[in-house]
């Protein structure tokens, strides 16, 4: 059959949105303009299409002028496409015969793409005609039912994704977590004491990954990476890439006696920030999951030189195997929840506060890392260059956030964490120890946040609303000094201090862009996952069956993390619960397994 | 206009028409928000290079960067921001701290913001100046470019004393200078009296 | 026999994509070449994330015919062409 | 070989003759020509003050000059480098700018097109000779002579003017030039700490007392002597110092040294007639002393 647009009945509704469209397009100019359009049966505006009056409105005209096509000229699809489709589907509208276009963009205020009332009718007139001509020779799309694999593939092992593997887990569905370390926890494990409870992060991460560890639904994989990903909703296809570790993890039992023996001392800048050394053969930590060692490659004497082995002599079960490679297997995945996480901003950029150049300037998860009575230094505070216990300490806020030169967010997290910090210091590392806080703006807006500042403020600690033009290090102490404003007093301080702590932005973890090429899922202008929508749909993303949770999708705190994690554990058993899902047939031609070519 | 044509009582060698502090000007006096300008914003961030006023968020990093605010305190970039940021007009204008900066360009440096303070005190003094702010130093170097080409005066023993070193003699030809300051407005700013 | 009728063709492309120019001009051929009127929207799924999702699109080049998705990755010029046929005949 | 039109500024060739002096000496040794323009004139620095317009016409014009002569720019003050090199940055990526400033040009028989490039002298020296041409052509060892370095504002500032080449917060540039002479470098507190020079025809009170700070946290370190790289800087921390211990009480006497005096001495140069030294007003005795004594080991 011919595709013939004089067979079609199209319906276009224009919404006023309020004034947000009625107040920046001629809506009277607009419709008689559509009017005229080819192909159009009938015309109608609306003061809210979405509300439920605008609903029947649309669903009464499908019906009084036999409309079987409609496009609605309002908003982004991503906001209400799928709100009416479900109103055209319930006038017996096919939903792919439903269309969204978005004119809001052009006249709402405070939308960068606004422009002046004629370019906004001259677009949307253009932009209405052209889904007119686009409906008018869809066809029908035809729709399969395909099974789903009760399997989720969940990409990090923080907090977040912990959250969602054991969510899902506890669901009954088989849970692949890959993580690219060699230990489950992410960077939580690593924070000694977490806000606004103080808890501390092993007391209340520990239950969660040694949950993880025994719980027979859930797979992991760490130290390995995805490396490929295929297919569609119900249906994918996974490669992981297992690095090796070298050592049988069968065999392992996390004894250390080959941490002892290797003669090999490599500074460690994942598990304490570059402050502590590990062994080339090492475990993370001593709460680490799964509690086994692990050979750096880069730096093993035996890989590098061909002697050594000595780890191989000292372990009493014979789990060292140099012969181990990299292997990648093959897993089915229903859904996929990406829980990546971040990175902290390195600030060797920031010149003026001389990172690189001053041993006594670090940054705050450094300072945790010290803090930890598990870290490197054993939670003792002392200073880079001489050992000595600070006897003052400065925070700079906003190192790297909200800075037009390097990122131009708020990060979120780091008036909270540096409050933590000055809290743990004053009362259990150093008590006599004065600290001040430089900051733009503090923002404690969680719940029970501004109850923590408070409780900051009674330790005494100053705060100083101003930022640092410059650190400058006094050459024979190695004190830092900074000028800063104190528009409180109205006077310039001199603040010497003998350590500086960097507040740094938070950044999407290394790797993000690389796996979000591998998913397709698209990141937004500061590199994080984009949610298809920040109010309405916050977990998802552009491909469906494809979900984020945690600082992968923006900066965010732990709270936050297992909020969306939950979240997305919930789409996820929303769209595999009934073991089989309908998909458009193209959908299942081109991506799936099957796919033509 | 002719060099010579500036009006005789313009000294001749740089006066100190400023004061030598500017900290005491801190004015007590309550600011009566009816009376600011709230257009004067506006037109300054009209301005090339003055349009990132709109961004400060008040973090006083160009101030704790300033040297010329390290010794006298008078003068702050955050706070002529926030002056003009609330039409403070007059005030900014006529005030001498507009004329105390160094130029060191360290407020724009670690500006978070990139707002370019440099570029938005350089429109107040363009707009003082209009005014007849300028001050006489400014307006005295102005003086010796038209004759010369070069700011400073020059006399028969600076030429000897060129010569002496075997340092090569400048043609100090202030003709094509004149032209172009002619041309830009700028001799007939510098004979304008104060209000 | 082909009926000369229109078609709609949305060709998702992105800015930095290596394959879609050639998907482009290899529609700009077949509209010559074809004896229909080939409606060609270019959609560039960094501006229009939306469109692209609906269709479950993953990666550019990628090509709908009347609303319907064809192809993912960059066609053969004989099997576009046979798709837009395909099209065309109902 | 090199060429350049030489750009002296107001400052240099008006009070600051062993700059010049050295200057040219040091850039012949290392075979860098430079062409003496007489249709140069003021670079426009103080005027934008007054009239933005003025000074980037002045600017222009100076560009257009050297354009002319299919030359770039050598300057020898920092100020100059800045003005200049800012006014050709923005005259290049703006053509409808230069289309208004050729416009005024025009009737001065000038036009610029947007092909120069503005080099401060210290930046030809690193980048067009090279600190190690510039060591193997050391003939006079000043090892263990310690020199605190001045940058200049402008030299560095704003950042994209210096971009690829120098840092403004944390900058080389002079240190290796220091270094590759055998003199040692030293870091101080106050490195960064502008001159004032601008602020000095507004209030002297304020400028001494900005260029006080740095002599006294100099006063704090075992140094021989200051190396700058700029006329108004040498003015305020080499000519103020008198006036700064009359009006302060201070006793300060840090000898001051512009870099081409410095590489002048470790490549040679006769201290009076190539180098203008006996210029100086805080004296150089204790340094010349240094350098005969370490001749004669």
């Amino acid at each position: 059959m011919p595709s013939d647009s004089k067979d079609k009945r199209i319906g276009v509704f224009i919404c006023h949105c309020g004034k947000n469209i009625a107040g920046g397009v001629d809506i009277e100019a607009l419709l008689q303009s559509i009017r005229e359009t080819p192909g159009v049966k009938f015309v109608a505006e609306n003061r809210y299409s979405c509300s439920e009056d605008g609903q029947i409105d649309i669903q009464n005209a499908i019906q009084d002028q036999e409309l079987d096509r409609v496009i609605i000229a309002a908003c982004a699809p991503s906001l209400h496409l799928m709100t009416f489709q479900r109103c055209g589907e319930s006038a017996g509208i096919e939903p792919s015969f439903v269309d969204l276009i978005d004119i809001r963009k052009w006249t709402m205020h405070g939308n960068p793409e606004k422009v002046d009332p004629d370019e906004a009718l001259e677009r949307s007139k253009k932009l209405i005609k052209q889904a007119v001509k686009r409906m008018s020779l869809k066809r029908v799309i035809p729709q399969v039912v395909v099974k789903t694999e009760p399997s989720v593939l969940v990409i990090g092992g923080g907090v977040a994704g912990l959250e969602a593997a054991l969510d899902l887990a506890d669901k009954g569905y088989e849970v692949n977590l890959v993580e690219r370390l060699p230990t489950i926890g992410g960077k939580m494990a690593l924070l000694y004491k977490v806000f606004p409870t103080n808890d501390c992060a092993p007391c209340i991460l520990a239950p969660k990954t040694a949950y993880a560890n025994i719980h027979p639904g859930i797979n992991l994989l760490t130290y390995s990476e995805v490396t490929a990903v295929e297919g569609y909703i119900g249906n994918f296809s996974v490669k992981v890439t297992r690095k090796p570790r070298y050592i049988n993890e069968d065999s392992c039992t996390g004894c250390g006696l080959c941490v002892e023996k290797c003669p090999q001392k490599v500074i460690d800048s994942v598990y304490s920030a570059g402050i502590g050394e590990r062994k080339a053969i090492y475990i993370p930590y001593d709460l680490a999951i799964p509690k086994k060692a692990v050979i750096d490659d880069e730096n093993c004497l035996y890989m590098k030189t061909g002697a050594c082995r000595l780890c191989e002599d000292e372990c009493p079960t014979d789990a060292i195997d140099f012969d181990q490679e990299s292997r990648t297997i093959e897993l089915k995945a229903g859904a996929i929840i990406v829980a990546t996480g971040f990175d902290e901003y390195n600030p060797t950029e920031k010149t003026e506060y001389g990172y690189d150049r001053y041993d006594n300037v670090i940054t705050q998860y450094q300072l945790a890392r010290i803090l930890d009575i598990d870290g490197p230094t054993k939670g003792k505070l002392l200073r880079p260059s001489d050992g000595k216990e600070p006897q003052n300490i400065a925070m700079i806020q906003c190192v790297g956030s909200r800075d037009e030169n390097t990122n131009e967010y708020c990060s979120s997290i780091c008036c909270m964490y540096a409050l933590k910090h000055a809290q743990i210091i004053r009362e259990m590392v150093l008590p006599d120890t004065e600290i001040y806080i430089c900051y733009i703006d503090m923002r404690t807006a969680g719940k029970n946040f501004e109850a923590y500042y408070r409780r900051t403020r009674e330790l005494g600690i100053n705060f100083i609303r101003g930022r640092p033009g410059e650190i400058i290090e006094e050459t024979d102490t190695k004190n830092l000094i900074m000028k800063v404003e104190d528009p409180d007093l109205g006077r310039l301080l001199n603040l010497e201090v003998e350590m500086v702590v960097l507040s740094c932005a938070t950044l999407p973890s290394e790797g993000t862009e690389q796996l979000s090429g591998i998913l397709g899922t698209a990141l937004d202008e500061n590199g994080f996952y984009q949610e298809v929508h920040p109010k309405l749909r916050p977990v998802e993303t552009n491909v469906r069956g494809i979900y984020i949770c945690g600082a992968a999708q923006g900066p965010k705190d732990i709270p936050d993390s297992i909020v969306q994690a939950k979240a997305a554990a919930s789409c996820v058993d929303g769209e595999l619960r009934k073991g089989e899902i309908k998909l458009p047939e193209f959908i299942v031609k081109t991506t799936g397994p099957d796919k033509e070519g | 206009m002719k060099p010579d044509d500036i009006p005789e009582d313009m000294p001749e060698d740089i006066p100190e028409d400023m004061p030598e502090n500017i900290s005491g000007d801190d004015s007590e006096e309550t600011v009566q928000v009816p009376n600011l300008d709230p257009a004067f914003k506006y037109e300054v961030m009209r301005n090339e290079g003055a349009g990132g006023l709109k961004y400060c968020f008040a973090c006083g990093a160009c101030t704790a960067s300033c040297p010329i605010h390290e010794i006298d305190h008078g003068f702050d970039p955050r706070k002529l921001a926030r002056m003009v940021q609330l039409g403070m007009k007059d005030e900014v204008l006529s005030s001498p701290l507009i004329w105390y900066c160094s130029a060191c360009r360290n407020c724009e440096q670690h500006c978070p913001q990139s707002v370019e303070f440099f570029n938005i005190l350089n429109v107040l003094k363009n707009m003082a100046a209009e005014k007849g702010y300028a001050p006489y130093a400014w307006v005295v170097q102005t003086r010796h470019l038209m004759r010369t080409g070069m700011v400073f005066r020059t006399d028969e023993a600076w030429e000897t004393r060129r010569k002496a070193l075997s340092l090569p003699p400048l043609q100090l030809d202030g003709e094509k200078v004149r032209e172009l300051i002619e041309l830009s407005g700028l001799d007939e700013l510098i004979v304008k009296k104060r209000p | 026999m082909i009926k000369l009728e229109e078609v709609y063709v949305e060709d998702f492309m992105s800015p930095g994509c290596v394959g879609c120019p050639a998907v482009k001009a290899m529609l700009e051929e077949l509209s010559d070449e074809l004896e229909c009127e080939l409606i060609i929207e270019e959609v560039d799924i960094t501006v229009d994330a939306t469109r692209a999702a609906q269709y479950g699109i993953m990666s550019v080049p990628a090509v709908a015919i009347n609303g319907i998705l064809k192809f993912v990755g960059l066609p053969d010029r004989k099997e576009l062409k046979d798709a837009i046929i395909e099209e065309l005949e109902g | 070989m090199n060429r350049y039109a030489l750009f002296l500024g107001c400052t240099t060739p008006r009070y600051v003759f062993q700059y010049e002096l050295s200057s040219r000496w040091v850039l012949k040794q290392l075979g860098i020509e430079l062409i003496d323009i007489d249709d140069f004139a003021c670079c426009g620095f103080n005027q934008i003050d007054l009239n933005k317009e003025t000074g980037l016409l002045l600017a222009a014009m100076n560009l257009a000059v050297a354009e002319a002569r299919g030359l770039n720019i050598l300057t020898l003050c920092t100020s100059c480098a800045g003005a200049l090199a800012e006014a050709a940055k923005k005259l290049k990526a703006d053509p409808k700018k230069r289309e208004g400033v050729n416009s005024k040009l025009q009737t001065v028989a000038l036009e610029y097109r947007g092909n120069i490039e503005v080099k401060h002298i210290s930046r030809v020296l690193y980048e067009d000779i090279g600190v190690e041409k510039i060591e193997e052509a050391v003939k006079t060892d000043l090892s263990g002579l310690r020199a605190a370095p001045h940058y200049g504002c402008h030299y560095l500032k704003p950042e994209w003017i210096s971009a690829g080449f120098d840092e403004p917060d944390a900058p080389q540039t002079l240190h290796q030039l220091i270094s590759a002479t055998g003199a040692v470098p030293i870091s101080y507190e106050t490195s960064n700490l502008c001159c004032g020079g601008k602020t000095f025809p507004i209030s002297r009170d304020t400028t001494l007392s900005l260029v006080n700070r740095k002599l006294n946290n100099l006063k704090t370190k075992e140094i021989d002597c200051m190396v700058l790289q700029c006329p108004t800087c040498y003015l305020m921390y080499g000519e103020m110092q008198k006036q700064i211990n009359k009006r302060f009480g201070e006793e300060h006497e840090v000898p001051v040294l512009l870099y081409p005096q410095l590489l002048g001495l470790a490549l040679g140069g006769n201290p009076q007639t190539d180098l203008g030294l006996d210029l100086n007003a805080i004296p150089l005795d204790g340094i010349m002393a240094r350098i005969a004594k370490s001749d004669q080991d």
